[in-house]
């Protein structure tokens, strides 16, 4: 095992556990503070996949704003363990088995496809960096890019109807 | 490291936030299970954008070949920024009504 | 500097840190008593759980703040990019900016960024 | 392009108008004028002529197929404007922000009927369904409104998870996002390519409402609003539909026969649960949300037949269910009573309103000489035509019968109950647009010939 | 002229509309004029395209209008098939349907203003219908115009909405519509999918050649459709219930329009059906059954217009024997006869039910025939007419179908035979309990009693003549050389099936003779049988204490035909009506209830719960994969 290797085993039990954590946490806290750790370990697994912008993004993005807009939702209602009625446990087992039987499906229908054995390192790789996507993005994707604008207004106007007290 | 690691690393993500969806009643608990499906898809597309930029690399180095899923990510993300706002926005209404965010709170009241 | 070594690094970063931490736990000898708890000449001290429920008034602030932080994301790329791309990354970003301007704007107009 | 980036526009136009106009109607009155803009704009592309051009590297390709959907899709948006305008703006203190959400829509309806990447694609989904979002809770102060957003938004993102893991693969197998790309993994259909179609088959169903991913539909339309049920129901289901058969036709086309199985039973799956349940709702708003249901196993024919019957038999559905929804809708919005029994002799002391719905209602039932009954009549042909599968027209027939009996329902009520006068009041405006209506319904049912005409340009 | 032939459907929808939209404006006079006239309007225009297309020499056209649709490969022509079929049906529908307005127009006098104008609009838009159903050059424009008939029906027929009886019958009727609509429409798509058009010309060209099962097939479909418009077993209840609407309208539908349809459906395909025997014998065993059936049921009834409502199912049941056999021109014989005396005798019963203010129970009636002599003249011709008395017009078709019958195997012959005496029993008891004998109602009815006025008493006369001597376009070989006129002028449209059918082996002439006089003797002496005994009848069971010794004497013929023939028919009777009520309803009902058990366990389902929303979506998923990955490989 190289140092790759070790990597990304403990990423990966990182990332799982963690996620794993997140779902079963009582805490609603506890939980946003799981999935933040989740999104460490994928940062991880981004930078090890010569995607070194996007690494800085998502922590960016989903750790540094989205998750403390959690946080801070979750502390403005004042939430905690107890508040949470459970669900029924049959409901519980379904859905457990339910998720279960689609992993095991996927898994068993995607561990024989045709990509299986294509290597996804090895030689470094430069379209990650923040220059090459910048370049991309500025002048082959201009189009997506000025429609993700209109998206954030309608999103703005949501949260301005929305959220605004009357 | 085969792409397949990578790609059951992703799937067991996404079959975590599944069940967290199934099996919590919490809305936000819920949403934050969604977020960790988006996750699980950013990371096999960076990864196939991986195994593609390589494949490709072989015959000419200086190729571009992934940087679009790359790029599809990064606005995953900007759209998921964009659904959170609404989101959580739609959960604090709904909280202010009825001070819960069970989501099986209204249909308790129905019958 | 590959990927690897460059999380072996912030990994080494992380264990450097706590190393230092725990080697205080053990050289120094804890003293514990009530006054070290308190806070320092910050005002009074906090009743009942700290875990007390936010002002209604920031979560507003807060989802604008999530959009145009996003929107931000959208800079750095640009800011690389724009000497490769030229003058039409600019028109680009002026009227992607001029679009965050209008919401913001609509914000402000709609009352949003009042505190109330 | 034309009508994506004046929609934009005029969204942004109509969140100023709301701050700056303190008159309620202004919103109104500048949203009907840009919809008639925008459909001007619209026919000049359709013309040839561009306002703007941009390279949009392949990303958006603006056919004939996609202009006529649009032109479409604008005139029932007019007709909603203008019968539905005013009660638009009984929701909440916010009418100019919702037509402002709703000319977003329409970006996001001009984007999924011209895509080529599945990055527009999501992009274009996610502008639709986000306001979308907004506007099932746009009554804020009403728990079943509260509910409709909630439900609809939690489980519209989980749709979105399962449509992006459905892209990653598909990306994964083929190493593109555009649609076209899909072809070159050609030969043999391989496992991680099927995953990504079933994901993406999925979410989409999810999106038109399909069984058994309908079950959002009929909760978030019966909460929310009427005057969006009303919009929800007929001009964004048409789009979502739209990007589902434009998507399998460019990208999965090829391999029709590998997903039509499926594609059939969902289709059968549609017909069925969405009729039987459609004929014991005692709430006519609930019946609608569940003949939408119906109505989109029907339009479900299209994609699973996937030949050009099919798709102008879509564009035809489009017009002759969404226009009638709309009359409905409207006529529903000023009544008091949402059952059935509201309706008891509403052809007495309404007879112009009673007769207009009765048209409505045979187009939606597929009555002969209205527009319904070609719609229909194509997506059967269309399903005839692919071959394959004859149960599924067996099916199809035998439930455009059940859907006559939950129409009929109100037709019955309308003319053969007595009843205490509705008291609703329209004015001469109202009732001229929905005759106007009416007359394109049966129009379309006459002749259809000009509608399918515009798309050989 | 055949240019021309939009015209004809042109004015009935004008009509409607004239009517339907100014309904409130339009005085009532006005509005029977222009509903009446522009009928008549058509008519002419039949009558003048009636005479070019009988003219020798005359060959099929189909008329286009315009096109549906016209893309792709798909083409729909609104086009108008123009032949000796469309035009004898024009001129029946047109005729008959002109009278009926006529007669309306007095009928209905009582509504007010803006119902007499919607009866009416109503009335048009359905006599456009049935122009449009027999005017389609394709099936998809018979279809169109086959909806509508089954839409005005439900909308005439729920015309008194203000009873909830009425309401259930029209729903009733469209129901059992809409099931055959159902098979018809199937039959269509597999057309397609078999000729690739509905165009009349290209799928009788493309007939001959194609597989007998697939003939079969689509012809039993086609078939579905035409047993519920032409009120066949199991498909007929509706019929019956839907004597609910006005007089008028039963006539209109039982005898020019609505019923015929399935009729002109199997006669237009004729080729279709001739290619496929399977679907034949079907059609004639289907036919006769209903035949007996019916007539047994009409034996006991004694509401006039339910009286009237069996013997169509049953006279519909010999066309469709007649189809079955091969007797096309024999099945349109009849249909155009029985439109004549059909029309006569319901427009007669209105005539009485109009007189006694709307009594319709015959029990409570009798004696009407000095009160109501033109009624009477008229309906009893009319009776004598579908007994089947020769020479009346009933007796040839009637004849023609039985003889065909009976070339096809003498059991069909038997049992038809079995029908007609049947249908002369139970006429004939209408007859006499309600013109014959004491007035049994109330004195208050029996002081108002009067004729009705001529705008009714004209329709009957024209009627009553058109009955008499309706037949005598069709007289067989055998009477009359050359007599068979009909026959002549309907042989190009049935050419291509009698080159396929079997030689005919001819029945001897004394024999032919044998069989047509005998059964009219048979016929003639139940009806005297029938005359008889209702003519006494009273309404209370004290009544045979009054008789006279010689009254007694014919008591004791009756006992015997009582015990022998009557009882147990009527019995027969009682128990098939019945078993229409409990197993036929029950069947109708029971579809119901399990739609309406399904229903809520979906609505069960349907929780509100959003976690067991996606649970269900996840497991589809699964269920979905399965099937993708493991299942179909």
């Amino acid at each position: 095992m190289n140092i790759t290797e070790i990597l990304f085993w403990f990423l990966t039990a990182l990332a799982i556990l963690s996620a794993l954590m997140v779902v079963f946490s009582r805490n609603p806290v506890h939980s946003v503070l799981w999935l933040i750790l989740v999104f460490f370990a994928i940062s991880g697994h981004y930078i090890m996949l010569n995607a070194q912008f996007l690494a800085i993004v998502n922590l960016i993005v989903y750790a540094g704003a989205i998750m403390v807009l959690f946080l801070f939702v979750i502390m403005l209602m004042n939430m905690n363990s107890d508040s949470e009625p459970q669900k029924n446990k049959w409901l519980k087992m379904a859905g457990t088995v339910a998720g279960g039987s689609l992993l095991l499906i996927l898994v068993a229908a995607l561990k024989n496809s045709e990509v299986q054995y294509q290597k996804v390192e090895g030689a470094q790789g430069t379209i990650g960096l923040i220059h090459n996507l910048g370049k991309t993005l500025f002048t082959d994707y201009v189009v997506p890019f000025e429609i993700s604008s209109v998206l954030f207004l309608s999103a703005m106007v949501g949260a301005v109807v929305i959220g605004k007290k009357d | 490291m085969p792409i397949n690691y990578y790609i059951f690393l992703a799937i067991t993500l996404f079959c975590i936030g599944i069940v967290g969806v199934l099996t919590r009643r919490n809305a936000i608990i819920i949403f934050m299970c969604i977020e960790l499906m988006l996750n699980a898809v950013n990371i096999l597309l960076v990864a196939f954008s991986k195994m593609h930029y390589l494949a490709a690399a072989t015959a000419n180095p200086a190729t571009n070949v992934g940087s679009e899923a790359q790029l599809f990510v990064f606005f995953i993300m900007v759209v998921a920024a964009a659904e959170v706002t609404v989101g959580l926005a739609i959960i604090v209404m709904m909280y202010r009504n009825i001070h819960s965010v069970d989501i099986n709170f209204l249909n308790r009241l129905k019958h | 500097m590959g990927p690897a070594s460059m999380i072996v690094l912030i990994i080494a970063a992380v264990v450097f840190s706590l190393i230092a931490i725990f080697a205080s736990k053990f050289v120094l000898k804890a003293t514990r008593n009530k006054q070290k708890g308190e806070p320092y000449e910050c005002g009074v001290p906090t009743q009942g759980k700290t875990w007390v429920r936010f002002n209604v008034g920031y979560y507003l602030f807060a989802l604008i703040f999530l959009i145009f932080d996003v929107e931000l994301i959208f800079l750095y790329p640009w800011a690389v990019a724009v000497k490769q791309v030229g003058w039409i990354a600019l028109v680009e970003i002026i009227i992607f900016f001029f679009i965050l301007f209008i919401g913001l704007l609509y914000a402000h107009k709609k009352g949003a960024l009042k505190w109330t | 392009m034309n009508v994506i980036i004046l929609s934009a526009i005029l969204g942004v136009i109509m969140m100023y108008t709301g701050v700056m106009s303190k008159n309620k109607s202004t919103a109104r009155y500048v949203a009907t004028a840009g919809i008639l803009a925008l459909i001007g704009a619209n026919w000049l592309e359709f013309a040839g002529v561009n306002f703007f051009n941009i390279d949009t590297r392949g990303m958006l390709e603006f056919t004939s197929f996609g202009l006529v959907f649009n032109l479409i899709i604008l005139v029932c948006t007019l007709v909603y404007f203008l019968l539905s305008g005013k009660d638009l703006e009984e929701v909440g203190a916010n009418a100019a922000d919702y037509f402002a959400l709703i000319f977003f829509i329409l970006t996001g309806i001009a984007i999924v009927s011209a895509f080529k990447t599945m990055l527009m694609l999501f992009i274009g989904i996610e502008i639709i369904s986000i306001p979308l979002y907004i506007l099932a809770g746009s009554d804020k102060k009403n728990l079943r409104s509260n509910e409709a957003a909630l439900k609809y938004f939690l489980m519209g993102s989980f749709s979105t998870g399962l449509m992006l893991m459905g892209i990653a693969l598909l990306y994964g197998a083929t190493g593109t996002f555009y649609t076209d790309g899909m072809y070159l993994g050609l030969g043999n259909i391989t496992v991680m390519k099927m995953a990504g179609l079933v994901l993406l088959m999925i979410s989409l169903g999810f999106k038109v409402s399909a069984v058994p991913f309908h079950f959002w539909t009929p909760d978030v339309y019966d909460g929310s609003p009427t005057v969006f049920t009303s919009f929800m129901a007929t001009i964004v289901k048409a789009a979502f539909f739209i990007a589902f058969l434009l998507l399998f036709e460019n990208a999965f086309g090829r391999m029709h026969s590998e997903w039509q199985f499926a594609m059939a039973l969902i289709t059968a799956a549609t017909l069925i649960i969405g009729n039987i349940t459609a004929v014991f709702q005692q709430s006519v708003k609930r019946m609608l949300a569940y003949s939408s249901i119906a109505q989109a196993g029907f339009m479900l024919l299209a994609i699973f037949a996937l030949n050009n019957i099919g798709k102008q038999g879509l564009i035809l559905y489009t017009a002759a269910y969404s226009l009638p929804t709309i009359g409905i809708f409207a006529v529903l919005m000023r009544m008091k009573d949402y059952t059935y029994e509201g309706f008891n002799g509403f052809a007495k002391h309404q007879p112009l309103l009673a007769a207009l719905l009765a048209v409505f209602l045979f187009s939606l039932a597929g009555i002969p000489l209205t527009g319904g009954f070609f719609a229909k009549y194509y997506m059967l042909v269309a399903a005839m035509k692919n071959g394959a599968m004859f149960w599924l027209v067996i099916i199809g027939v035998c439930c455009a019968a059940i859907s006559v009996y939950y129409y009929f329902r109100i037709i019955q009520a309308m003319y053969f109950r007595e009843g205490a006068d509705p008291g609703i009041q329209v004015s001469e405006g109202f009732k001229t647009v929905l005759v106007l209506t009416a007359v394109l319904v049966i129009i379309l049912g006459v002749h259809p010939d000009w509608l399918l005409h515009l798309l050989d340009n | 002229m055949s240019k021309l032939i939009y015209l004809v459907p042109l004015f009935p929808l004008l009509g409607f509309l004239i009517n339907g939209l100014g309904r409130k404006y339009l005085s009532k006079s006005l509005v029977s004029i222009i509903g009446s006239g522009t009928i008549l309007a058509s008519f002419i225009v039949s009558l003048m395209i009636f005479f070019e297309v009988k003219a020798p020499g005359f060959a099929p056209q189909v008329v286009t209008l315009f096109d549906f649709i016209d893309v792709a490969k798909l083409k729909i022509s609104f086009a108008f098939q123009v032949d000796q079929l469309s035009a004898l049906f024009l001129l029946i529908i047109t005729g008959v349907g002109f009278l009926i307005h006529l007669y309306s127009s007095a009928y209905m006098h009582e509504e007010t203003p803006p119902h007499f104008a919607r009866y009416f609009a109503y009335l048009n838009l359905f006599v456009f219908s049935m122009l449009l159903l027999v005017l389609g050059a394709n099936f998809v424009i018979m279809f169109m115009g086959w909806e509508g008939v089954g839409l005005c029906s439900y909308l005439l027929i729920g015309y008194w909405f203000k009873n909830d009886d009425y309401n259930k019958a029209a729903k009733k009727a469209f129901v059992m519509n809409r099931i055959g609509d159902l098979g018809f429409l199937l039959g269509i798509f597999w057309m397609i999918s078999q000729f690739g058009s509905t165009d009349f010309s290209v799928v009788f060209a493309g007939a001959d050649g194609t597989p007998v099962k697939i003939l079969t097939g689509i012809t039993l479909l086609l078939f579905v459709g035409a047993m519920g418009k032409s009120a066949q077993i199991p498909l007929y209840t509706w019929l019956p219930d839907a004597m609910a609407g006005p007089t008028p309208v039963s006539a209109l539908i039982h005898a020019a329009t609505m019923v015929t349809a399935g009729i002109y459906m199997i006669a237009r395909s004729n080729i279709m059906y001739t290619l496929s025997p399977v679907t034949q014998a079907v059609v004639a065993i289907t036919g006769l059954a209903t035949a007996l059936f019916a007539a047994s049921i009409a034996l006991k009834q004694n509401d006039i217009k339910k009286v009237l409502a069996y013997s169509t199912v049953s006279q519909l049941g010999y066309m469709f024997l007649g189809l079955g056999v091969g007797a096309y021109t024999g099945a349109v014989f009849h249909v155009m006869t029985h439109a004549f005396f059909k029309a006569l005798l319901f427009l007669g019963a209105g005539s009485v039910i109009h007189a006694m203010h709307h009594e319709q129970d015959i029990r409570n009636m009798g004696g009407l025939k000095k009160h109501l002599p033109i009624t009477h003249i008229t309906f009893l011709l009319g009776c004598l007419a579908i007994a089947g008395i020769p020479p009346l017009s009933g007796f040839f078709s009637k004849d023609e179908i039985l003889t065909a019958a009976f070339l096809k195997s003498p059991v069909f012959w038997v049992l038809g035979v079995l029908g007609a005496l049947m249908t002369a029993f139970y006429m004939f008891r209408l007859y006499a309990m309600t013109f014959l004998g004491k007035f049994r109602g109330t004195h208050d009815q029996e002081h108002h009693l009067h004729e009705s006025p001529a705008a009714m008493t004209i329709p009957l006369v024209v009627l009553a003549l058109l009955s008499v001597f309706g037949g005598f376009i069709g007289v067989p070989e055998v009477l009359m050389k050359n007599g068979h006129q009909l026959e002549n002028y309907l042989a190009p449209v049935f050419a291509q099936s009698t080159a396929k059918m079997h030689e005919e082996h001819h029945l001897s002439h004394v024999m032919e003779y044998m069989m047509m006089f005998g059964v009219a003797a048979i016929i003639l002496v139940i009806i005297i049988i029938a005359w008889n005994k209702f003519s006494r009848y009273q309404k209370t069971t004290a009544e045979a204490t009054g008789l006279g010794r010689v009254l007694e004497n014919k008591w004791y013929v009756d006992e015997i035909y009582d015990t022998v023939i009557s009882r147990p028919l009527l019995g027969f009777s009682s128990f098939l009506s019945k078993f229409d009520k409990i197993f036929i309803d029950g069947i109708v009902n029971g579809v119901g209830r399990l739609v309406q058990y399904s229903s809520r366990q979906l609505r069960w389902i349907q929780s509100g719960q959003v976690g067991s929303y996606i649970l269900i979506m996840v497991t589809a998923t699964i269920l979905l994969f399965i099937i993708q990955f493991f299942w179909k490989s």
